[in-house]
């Protein structure tokens, strides 16, 4: 691909301290070139394997984290880059491929139910849109230093550190 | 003396009871990201577990855990252990 | 599956005469038994084939689209049910399965840019509500009475009725 | 007289100039989506190239192509001729 291609496109990462607005994301990446937005909206269980959640604890290692969220979102704009040819839709793909990408994730304190991480792709066609939303939460599952710390009520008040069990922790314990 | 920056997140910040410190390596013996896992377990033996299944993040990019042995560590370095992740 | 089986979900389905918050039906989906809610938000294009679309205005047959949505939704819920195992969700399944499903479809003139159609799904784990966001959408283009005319800046008034080409009518020509 | 109600959508309904129509079917005939088919398109010939590529719906259930001519119609039917749908 020559630099030319590069596909254009809006791109934007952030680690959120208050409440996530889903619709805000969403805005961000709406498109009239695109037709499609598909979202991922990951919110804190109040249960975990029949134990009671009290609360989550998120922290992150923030400029590291930054950089790979930016990383995972340019990586997936080149991937789903379209063909430019409208036409070429049959498969739910072709055309102008991913047009925005927007991720954010929450630190602190989340209480139950409430959501901790959000990604939203907007792309000329559904299967790009789609797809790259789900690899996005798979790269950041895998890649991003985040950590997350449940809770329990009526355990012990230090909590359990999980683990995604993804990438490089593959040999982890695989959780949540 | 190559004296780098050592990041404790989660679970490995809370055994060391601390976020970050000052560590200081030999630079005599042309210290690598091996060097500092080796200096760290005796700095804090309590992150032994840790360190098991920790990866490092070298200036804010992970280092293989095969290549450890091979990435060389300057002054000034950022080198951040990072336990299992659980983001998402 | 027995009477006992079959699985809880919480089910929403929408014709919209007015403009559609997405917020809302995040709200509608959100669970606190559920970690993960996907969102697929179709949005009017600007254009088709390099031809600038001015507006898009879409009809359906009521009572009969709410009656396949419907289908569609609780359809979803029972291929979804998860194992109830919270434990078994190596491959982002496995737990409660589909928790709340929430579907709408506007009608009446669209602007461009303006969202046409929202599906959120909530379910214990990830993939359980991706797949079943995309199934949803691909049986909504499929089978729910709902007709699109694009409108053409320039072009004759009269406009142009599209086709998926999906389903029964996959012999029609297809589109978008 | 067995007397239906056609219902038209989209380029149905433009073309027919209608989006309903009360229909008269020969009873005696034992009258089918088949039948209705074939005096939809008497009454509107204008709905011929749309009648290509329509699926019927009975009572808000698809009627698929292969069964119209084995599919009764009774009186007060609600059959709706559905052109190719575009919704998402």
């Amino acid at each position: 691909m020559s630099k030319d291609d590069v596909p254009e496109a809006r791109v934007r990462v952030a680690i959120a301290p208050n409440a996530i607005d889903e619709r805000a994301h969403i805005e961000y990446v709406r498109d009239a070139r695109a037709g499609a937005i598909s979202v991922f909206v990951g919110t804190t269980r109040d249960t975990f394997r029949g134990e009671k959640v009290q609360k989550l604890s998120y922290e992150c290692y923030e400029p590291m984290a930054l950089r790979e969220l930016r990383a995972i979102a340019d990586e997936l704009v080149v991937k789903y880059a379209g063909d430019g040819d409208e036409g070429n839709a049959l498969d739910g793909r072709g055309g102008h491929g991913i047009r925005a990408i927007d991720i954010a994730h929450r630190v602190g304190d989340v209480g139950a139910g409430e959501t901790s991480v959000v990604v939203a792709v907007a792309s000329a066609h559904r299967k790009d849109a789609q797809d790259a939303c789900a690899e996005a939460m798979e790269a950041l599952k895998a890649r991003v230093p985040i950590w997350k710390k449940e809770i329990f009520e009526g355990a012990s008040a230090e909590g359990v550190w999980k683990a995604n069990g993804l990438g490089a922790f593959a040999a982890s314990e695989a959780a949540s | 003396m190559t004296t780098i920056t050592v990041l404790f997140f989660a679970r490995a910040r809370e055994l060391a009871e601390t976020s970050s410190a000052s560590v200081d390596l030999d630079a005599d013996a042309s210290p690598t990201v091996a060097t500092a896992r080796a200096r760290l377990l005796e700095l804090y033996p309590q992150l032994e577990s840790v360190l098991l299944t920790a990866v490092f993040a070298l200036n804010q990019s992970y280092v293989d855990r095969a290549r450890e042995a091979d990435t060389a560590l300057k002054p000034g370095d950022e080198l951040a252990v990072v336990p299992p992740i659980s983001g998402g």
